[in-house]
């Protein structure tokens, strides 16, 4: 499946942009993790959330191909 | 399911004491409040490593973080009885000692509001997808982490 | 046995939106703040036995006061990590919207500014003496009395 | 013994004045209240302070004449 995936912050500098279209073989999080984590090592040192339509998605959610996904480094608001 | 609309709580660069003045200012024709609470957050000049933070250079997830903010005033309004509540926080570069976030509560007694401004700032710290760049003086960077 | 001068938290008539955003602005300079917690007290145009307060007229036992409000100071710096604290009351008419208690406190970590906060305006309600006459639109009044 | 007593608020309205020398028979804070119940019948009615020397007095505190006594209504302050 094809999926839109959007980075921010600390994650966006190392992908060096803030979104890509990603080729996904599994519809679960952990495989979008894996994948992410396949192109860019540092991303396993970190903890990052991973949001699904503006919410923070839990471990067991399907994906789906029109979703707005997106990769969040620890906040830092306030 | 709410159909309110999602406030937009950005604003570019410091927010200026004059906005809070402006703000309080507003407040004068509500004449059921007793106490306002509000928290500044304000850009610290941190020391990492030997070096010092010169800006704070923040960027949002900003749909997401508006749906976030907008989820923690309907909680507070829920929580505490409050008369008002605003939010705001900046975007880009916010310098050592300018104010990036005003969050500000009323209410009838003073109770409400300092709860309130306490769980908001706390909830607003935890759970809004906001990102800080600390830049340093020599223009070299980290990104900071809310503990 | 603190020999530091005793300062006078009174000021004549409401504290103004421009006051606050003053003392915020003095406080730009400091770099090592993190956070500021405000607490504003605002009059309330309550409805009391059918009338409305128009106004409160704040006096006070001015310079036992000043020294409650002085040991209220020293007990908050002791307690918290602060950086700044200020406060200030009003004397005389104080119409309902308009603002007669401003405490102010900062610190590099919000916990600290936010528990001061809430201590000091504990603390002056409930030690220093200054009284307050509920003036109505008719002109009668009623004393307030702090809960 | 002679005091020189401040009057606030409500109590200053009551005694209609701000301040007054009254004489005591006797130095304790028990005698001080009841002569200004005695002087005041409505003062009995309600909870005051006395301050001796711009401190909250208690009860046991002995007086002398040069003290600062204020007789203090309910406080109102912020």
């Amino acid at each position: 499946m094809k999926l839109n995936v959007k980075y921010f912050g600390l994650i966006a500098e190392w992908m060096g942009r803030s979104e890509e279209q990603i080729d996904l073989w599994e519809n679960s999080i952990a495989a979008l993790r894996q994948q992410l984590e396949t192109n860019c090592r540092r991303l396993s040192n970190i903890t990052y959330q991973v949001a699904v339509n503006q919410k923070i998605a839990s471990e067991e959610l399907e994906l789906s191909e029109n979703d707005e996904v997106a990769i969040l480094p620890p906040f830092a608001g306030g | 399911m709410s159909e309110k609309k999602i406030k937009n709580v950005f604003v570019q660069g410091p927010i200026t004491p004059e906005k809070i003045a402006t703000s309080i200012a507003h407040h004068q024709v509500k004449t059921n409040i007793g106490g306002h609470d509000i928290f500044l957050g304000q850009v610290r000049a941190d020391e990492i490593g030997g070096k010092m933070v010169r800006a704070i250079d923040y960027s949002a997830y900003q749909d997401m973080a508006n749906q976030a903010m907008h989820d923690i005033r309907e909680a507070a309004f829920s929580k505490f009885d409050l008369t008002c509540m605003h939010i705001y926080h900046s975007l880009g570069e916010v310098k050592a000692g300018e104010i990036c976030l005003f969050v500000f509560t009323s209410s009838v007694h003073r109770k409400e509001c300092f709860d309130a401004t306490r769980f908001i700032v706390e909830e607003i710290k935890a759970n809004a997808p906001i990102f800080g760049k600390e830049v340093f003086e020599d223009e070299t960077h980290v990104w900071k982490e809310n503990k």
